[in-house]
């Protein structure tokens, strides 16, 4: 029963649009490459795309709170050169590895202070940390990477286990991950109040929510699943370079909106998020093995976004004009905002 | 469904499939290294497929990797974005039966058989700062403005140009500032810009990257410093000629794309047969190029960079 | 309390400025840190570099600021740009005769077709504008690898007469600054003088009430968004004479530098505030960052570093300039209305 | 879910004629229907004897309706002015927009409704009342032949409503006709020829209006009679639960000092921008103040945070129910819950069942109209959404309560519930501010009455010195003709 509510909550009609998707994006693959359909090759599917992942499930508590982290892949680069270089400087890895987790969470923090505490507008304030988050890596690190890291590291980021050695760790690590937040995002309080100021941040204020700190929670989580993200990545790669990350952004941030995170705030989903990366995985995937070459695949991977949403909206108004409701309501471009929401507090 | 039979001597092996995997694709110098890449698969029965990411993305190029190892692929041949990040992804491609070969810009030394390399990096780095010390009359200030920070490529060069100024003959040569342009036009020209603005005694700007030259160039060219600041690097000479007709621009070097991108595939089409395993001192037959011997290292070579000048620019076509 | 009345109305027209008054604070404040600090900062040929530099950003920021204005965004106008651009190249490539008025018409032709397709997808197809434009930024993206094919165009295939124009001057100033100037105050105008511009604060301060007020919703995010790529259109001429290097990569990412200088001026990315101004004021802050620090002769590594806090410590100043006067303005328009009242009270008695 | 089904209204130019009902009767879904909002599924609209067809409201703006809406729909970045000529500015001879001619007319009209607001002020940081009155405005100046206003009066306090009268007497007089919703049975008799009744989306009843009752139109909405409209019980008067010490906030309201003790209701009455819900705002720590002193149960209280005061037994229930009180997209449930869920989910955990017996609770108690405790709260009438308001925070059950406006645009039997629930609370030993700009409301509810004028006390009347005019004495300075 309970799971049923949590299921309804948390599939709307974004979510089955984008399994239907799936279905149809591994169908075509299917035909386009005899090798698409491999039980290697479908679990290795979303490997590439972890700290992409780790990354977005982060961004989508801040999106759903109405605020914006595009610091993330930055954040990155910085937990991974400070986590290489305490390494390199002869630590061990669990101990590298908390220090890079305790540097994002450090750099989170000092966003959410930014945006919670002094009120500053996020996209603004992690544009600027987007760039000085990137320069403290190379301040760290410089332009020499660090290598040699230990096998037993790559195994968390490029081993794999279970029957054959066909399940990837990653995968697993990402799964996790979205189970937990998941959980985070829809079973507690604390993603109640999420979406409460995500919505509403004035009504959210008069009802006595913790706004301000909520704020700067959102941050410090983000910035924590990019010190987990920067682990994974550091394993996946093997090595550490001040620019690690560098092209994650826009992945990162197609990921949320696609997985029907509301980009002003006050809706979305984990699900959402993690069949979005699934749907473009497989799309990439199966045209890669294909050999469609990637800008090709950058126009067909849009069209049939573009088609799909379209269809969709259609399909919804052709229901709403004959199916004898009276309200028609708009797609999902109209983003219903209170007017006050806005308004910074004063104090 | 194909044949491991060893081939006669100088004749290769028919049939094999290749990826040629560049930084990212649309910009000349992977699109001729393509061309000479086909030349070369025609020349031995072989099929080369080009493609790669639209940004330099070390993530999207481990997937073409991952793509070509699952498509059974009997060799890739690589310009890596980043050496190690690579190194996971080829080291399984190899322990699948995926054979590497780099090109342009090689990866760690345990990922591939062998690199395929233009010129050496010493002579490319020193024939940059042998041109601009002849151009500057072997005095004053110059900058270099490099790709991004963390180009190995760039970086090597670097070093290696930092070991020629060491030789007496540059001693009142002095270099003020290591610039990136990150291989964007807009970052390259405001860099150089800067460099100008910065540097008001500056008389040179060594570019070893085809994105900065021509910023630099044109920076320069604008600001009618033509002359006053030399401009050399590594850019190709379609990119650079009308600077050079201009005199704006002396001297500057590189190397054809389309005979490295044939010498690697003629590399990988040794390596996927068993014929070369990278040991120093092992020879193949380069086609045109002619016979070729691993150096230590396993890195096989080109030739010699290519100085391109008013005279001899009209010559070439890339 | 007529006298009353203007004071207070002059104030009131004051607070609208507000939000470009805090951005030009700051940037002022970044202008004398650099000349105090850095060499040759404050030069006649360095400032000019700064304005031809953000020229072309400016012109897509125009574009843009009207887009977030309608609580929408244009994330294509890089791959528009990067379009128009290797179109324009291409073109005077193969008829080096060709005017250069029809070469920058067909850009701008291009690129307004691109965005009217954004717009139809957005307000008639009702795709939420991040994930339409997020789309066509690959798409076009793509036809730009296809057009280009994989070959550079360079300047020595160009006409000299088209290169000329980045170093050409009108009136004293950069030819593509001169563009930009003249964008800015078009947009600007249109902004403020025509029911189109004012429309588009109207909705993005509120899309329903703007609906009920029988405001056009879906011309007017059309409009805004046609306009925006008509504008990446005419960014793309311009950036094709700036380098004069053209291929398929050329202007990826360039969408970034738009909206941040939009962002940074103070476009409300919720919609419904900010003005031409205020995006040109961004640029122009990010350019002096930009520029300043690499003056500065520091590290590679911690310029990079103090301009991205360099762009904190702006959007902080901002902030808190923009505080104080509102707050400052609301007690002062409190007491006036206390004391129009008190007048009025005592008149009739 | 048929909001409305088979209504028959004739309205006449120059008459004025009334929509009552309870909430959620389909009032508003008329409006929007005859403003092109939303599309009606079947049925014919004749306009001066021709059949029409309004698609959409720019179709209602040329066929001479206009409208407002019960929820101001303001846009809060751009100026007075602006908002009320969005979408018909007027025009200069080159096309451009005519901001002299705009702000000329604005003045004119907000002087007509005796409105002290500047053209150029920004709309963002208005209050309520004051966007009705823009709204009122804005339907003031599309000169109109039929003019619809869903509510006008609901946040306005005597001396506005009196303004908005006398126009809509001139207007009547010039021949328009007007369609005027309320739910103040005195402002019905008062202002209205004609009176139709709206039950459940059906229209029951159409009469002149000097031929119905109070009572008789109270029946005819509720199906039933009231007995009382202020159940005020008198309660046992305790300790100070609340006291105020020259409260200040520098330009908004100084030296503000009253106290409200254990089942006491201290009413808090002034004009619209008197600052009566602006010394509540920084009571619960959302404004900050800058001196004063405040005591809760006779220990100090600094306000710093709602949360905060939240803590200390202190609620506040806000104004403007759209921005502050509701989180529109979310359910009746999950509104409902808001404020106390840290008891509701213990170790962090929602535990949706107990939310849901929770808003049920008081869906029943307050006679909420909606489907289900999931149904969204946007979906709901604006009286039902205000009852979901009030179930939030009496779920909070706080010792001191402060209401601001509670029973804005709630129908008359429901008021009564509520002035009924707010009664009981007392009783139980809540102390209780009151903050209404409906003087019937204030009279009949309040222990004592403490009125505000610019910021500062201008009187406080115990129960039996209140009476009307010496409250609005008080209120506005002027001592009545
Ligand atoms: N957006 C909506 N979606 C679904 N149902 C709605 C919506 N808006 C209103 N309703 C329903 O239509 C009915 C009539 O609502 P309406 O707003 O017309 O009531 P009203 O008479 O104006 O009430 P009030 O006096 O409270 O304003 C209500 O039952 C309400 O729940
Ligand atoms: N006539 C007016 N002219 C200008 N500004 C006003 C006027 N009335 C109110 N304001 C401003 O609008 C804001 C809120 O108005 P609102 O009517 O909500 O006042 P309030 O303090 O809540 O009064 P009350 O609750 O007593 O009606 C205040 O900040 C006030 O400065
Ligand atoms: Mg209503
Ligand atoms: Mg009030």
């Amino acid at each position: 029963m309970k799971a049923l509510a949590l299921a309804r909550a948390t599939f709307g009609r974004w979510e089955a649009l984008l399994v239907l998707l799936i279905v149809a994006a591994g169908a075509w693959s299917t035909t386009l490459s005899p090798y698409f359909l491999d039980t290697g090759n479908l679990l290795d599917l979303l490997t590439p795309y972890i700290a992409v992942g780790l990354l977005a499930l982060g961004l989508t508590f801040v999106v759903i709170a109405g605020e914006i982290d595009i610091s993330v892949a930055s954040t990155l680069a910085v937990s991974a050169v400070v986590l290489a270089r305490v390494w390199d400087a002869g630590a061990n890895v669990w101990v590298a590895s908390a220090a890079g987790l305790a540097v994002g969470t450090g750099l989170g923090l000092f966003n959410g202070v930014l945006v919670g505490l002094l009120n500053l507008p996020s996209l603004a304030v992690t544009l600027g940390t987007l760039a000085a988050f990137r320069g403290l890596a190379f301040v760290i690190l410089g332009g020499e990477p660090v290598t040699g890291l230990p096998e037993g590291w790559s195994q968390l980021g490029a081993g794999y286990t279970g029957p054959g050695e066909l399940v990837p760790i990653a995968l697993l690590i990402l799964l996790g991950f979205a189970l937990l937040l998941g959980v985070l995002l829809h079973a507690t309080r604390f993603g109640r109040y999420l979406y409460a100021i995500g919505s509403n941040r004035e009504a959210a204020r008069f009802s006595g929510l913790p706004v301000s700190r909520m704020r700067v929670a959102l941050f410090a989580l983000s910035g924590s699943m990019a010190g987990i993200a920067a682990v994974v990545l550091i394993g996946y790669y093997g090595s550490a370079r001040a620019d690690v990350g560098n092209e994650f952004l826009l992945d990162v941030v197609t990921a949320v909106v696609l997985g029907g995170v509301n980009i002003f705030g006050g809706s979305g989903s984990i699900a959402g998020v993690v069949l979005a990366m699934i749907l473009i995985a497989t799309l990439r995937n199966g045209m890669g093995l294909a050999n469609i070459s990637a800008d090709t695949q950058g126009i067909v991977i849009g069209a049939l976004l573009l088609g799909a949403i379209v269809a969709g909206n259609l399909s919804q108004f052709a229901r709403t004009r004959w199916g004898g409701r009276a309200r028609a309501t708009g797609g999902r471009g109209e983003v219903p905002r209170s007017e006050e929401v806005a308004v910074s507090s004063k104090t | 469904a194909r044949t491991e039979a060893p081939a006669a001597h100088g004749v290769a092996s028919k049939g094999y499939k290749f990826f040629l995997l560049p930084k990212f694709v649309g910009i000349d110098p992977f699109t001729q290294s393509n061309q000479g890449a086909q030349q070369a698969a025609k020349q031995l029965g072989d099929t080369v497929k080009y493609g790669g990411p639209s940004k330099p993305d070390v993530g999207q190029q481990i997937q073409f990797i991952n793509n070509a190892v699952q498509q059974r692929y009997d060799a890739i041949i690589i310009s890596g974005n980043d050496p190690n990040a690579l190194a996971p992804a080829l080291k399984k491609a190899a322990r699948r039966g995926t054979k590497v070969v780099s090109f342009d810009a090689d990866v760690a030394p345990t990922a591939r058989t062998i690199f395929a390399r233009p010129a050496s990096a010493q002579s490319i780095g020193a024939v940059e700062v042998v041109e601009l010390g002849k151009q500057m009359r072997y005095t004053g200030q110059f900058a270099i403005l490099s790709a991004t920070p963390t180009s190995s490529n760039q970086n090597t060069w670097i070093g290696f140009m930092k070991k020629e100024l060491k030789k007496p003959r540059y001693k009142r040569m002095k270099l003020v500032k290591i610039a990136y342009g990150n291989d964007d036009p807009t970052k390259s020209t405001e860099e150089a810009q800067a460099l100008l603005t910065a540097y008001p005694k500056l008389k040179g700007i060594i570019s070893p990257t085809s994105v900065g030259l021509p910023a630099a160039a044109r920076v320069v060219q604008q600001q009618r410093k033509c002359g006053k600041v030399n401009i050399t690097g590594l850019g190709g000479p379609n990119q650079m000629r009308a600077f050079v007709k201009k005199g704006c621009v002396k001297s500057f070097a590189l190397w054809s794309f389309v005979d490295l991108g044939y010498l690697a595939t003629r590399a990988a089409d040794a390596v996927a047969s068993g014929r070369l395993t990278g040991v120093a001192g092992q020879k193949f037959d380069a086609g045109r190029l002619g016979k070729k011997t691993v150096e230590p290292g396993g890195i096989v070579t080109t030739g010699q960079p290519i100085v391109f000048n008013r005279k001899n620019i009209d010559k070439y076509h890339f | 309390m007529s006298a009353r009345g203007t004071q207070a109305q002059a104030l009131a027209a004051t607070a609208f400025r507000l939000r470009e008054f805090g951005i030009l604070v700051a940037l002022l404040a970044t202008g004398l840190f650099f000349t105090l600090r850095a060499t040759n900062f404050l030069t006649g040929d360095n400032l000019q570099d700064i304005g031809t530099n953000v020229a072309i950003v400016i012109v897509v920021a125009v574009g843009q600021t009207m887009v977030i204005l309608t609580r929408n965004i244009d994330l294509s106008v890089g791959s528009i740009v990067g379009l128009t651009a290797v179109i324009t190249a291409q073109t005077l490539a193969h008829h080096h005769g060709l005017s250069l008025w029809v070469a920058a018409l067909l850009a701008v032709a291009v690129g307004t077709a691109c965005g009217l397709a954004n717009g139809l997808l957005v307000a008639v197809a009702r795709v939420p504008a991040i994930i339409a434009t997020l789309a066509t930024l690959s798409i076009y993206r793509g036809l730009v690898f296809q057009r280009a094919h994989g070959v550079t165009i360079n300047q020595s295939d160009l006409p000299n007469g088209f290169l000329d124009l980045a170093t050409r001057k009108v009136l004293g100033t950069p030819f593509l600054l001169f563009v930009a100037v003249v964008v800015v105050v078009l947009g600007s105008a249109f902004l403020h003088w025509t029911s189109s511009g004012r429309d588009f604060y109207a909705i993005g301060s509120n899309p329903a009430a703007a609906r009920f007020a029988g405001i056009a919703v879906t011309r007017r995010v059309i409009l805004a968004l046609t306009l925006s790529g008509a504008l990446a259109g005419l960014g793309g001429f311009m950036w094709a004479a700036r380098f004069g290097t053209l291929n398929a990569v050329s202007a990826s990412g360039f969408e970034f530098d738009v909206i941040t200088a939009a962002v940074i001026g103070g476009v409300n990315v919720f919609g419904g505030s900010g003005t031409v101004l205020g995006a040109v004021i961004g640029a122009l802050l990010v350019g002096t960052i930009a520029n300043g620090f690499t003056l500065l002769r520091i590290s590679e590594f911690w310029k990079i570093t103090f301009q991205g806090f360099a762009i904190v410590v702006a959007v902080t100043i901002d902030a808190l300039v923009t505080q104080r006067l509102q707050e400052a303005l609301r007690r002062r328009r409190r007491r006036e209305v206390a004391e129009a009242r008190a007048e009025a009270r005592e008149s009739p008695a | 879910m048929r909001a409305l089904a088979e209504v028959d209204l004739a309205l006449e130019a120059g008459k004025v004629h009334a929509l009552v009902g309870e909430n959620g009767a389909g009032k508003s879904t008329l409006v929007k229907i005859l403003t092109g909002v939303e599309q009606p599924d079947e049925g014919e609209l004749l306009i001066e004897g021709v059949q029409q067809r309004i698609a959409d409201p720019h179709a209602a703006h040329r066929l001479g309706i206009a409208a407002m809406y019960q929820e101001p729909t303001v846009f809060p970045d751009l100026r007075v002015a602006e908002n009320i000529f969005a979408g018909r500015r007027p025009r200069s001879r080159l096309g451009t927009v005519d901001w002299g001619a705009m702000k000329r007319e604005t003045r004119r009209v907000l002087s007509d409704i005796e409105v002290d607001l500047d053209p150029d002020t920004p709309v963002r940081g208005l209050g309520v009342a004051d966007r009705q009155l823009l709204e009122i405005a804005k339907a003031l100046t599309a000169e109109a032949r039929l003019l619809i206003m869903d509510e006008p009066t609901a946040a306005l306090s005597p001396r506005e409503v009196d303004a908005l009268f006398a126009i809509v007497r001139q207007l009547s007089a010039r021949g328009v006709a007007i369609l005027f919703v309320s739910h103040r049975l005195e402002e019905i008799s008062a202002i209205s020829d004609t009176v139709s009744v709206l039950r459940d989306g059906r229209h029951v009843a159409t009469r002149p209006a000097a031929e119905l009752s109070h009572a008789e139109m109270i029946r005819l909405m509720v199906g039933r009679t009231l007995d009382q409209l202020f159940p005020k019980e008198e309660a046992e008067i305790g300790e100070p639960a609340l006291e105020l010490r020259s409260f200040t906030r520098r330009g908004t309201f100084s030296d503000v000092s009253f106290t409200v003790r254990r089942g006491e209701i201290l009413g808090l009455g002034g004009l619209v921008g008197a600052g009566r819900s602006e010394v509540a705002r920084s009571l619960f720590g959302i404004d900050p103040h800058d001196g004063g002193e405040v005591r809760l149960d006779g220990t100090p209280f600094h306000p710093r945070s709602p949360r905060a005061a939240l803590r200390r037994g202190l609620a506040y229930l806000p104004e403007d129910r759209l921005a502050q009180g509701l989180v529109q997209t979310m359910a009746v449930a999950t509104n409902t819950s808001m404020a106390i869920l840290p008891r509701l989910s213990p170790g962090g955990f929602l535990r949706p069942g107990r939310e849901r017996r929770l808003a049920e609770r008081f869906m029943e108690r307050l006679r909420i109209k909606a489907t289900s405790a999931r149904q969204p709260v946007e979906a709901l009438s604006g009286g039902t959404q205000q009852k979901v308001v009030l179930s939030k925070w009496l779920a909070a059950e706080p010792r001191v309560l402060i209401l601001d406006e509670p029973t804005r645009g709630v129908d008359v039997a429901t008021k009564a519930d509520v002035h009924r629930t707010i009664s009981t609370l007392a009783g139980e030993g809540l102390a209780i501010v009151l903050i209404s700009s409906e003087l019937p409301e204030l009279l009949g509810m309040s222990d004592r009455i403490v009125v505000l004028r610019e910021g500062t006390v201008a009187a406080e009347l115990t129960r039996d010195e209140a009476d009307s005019e010496r409250v609005l004495e008080a209120a506005t300075g002027v001592r009545p003709a």
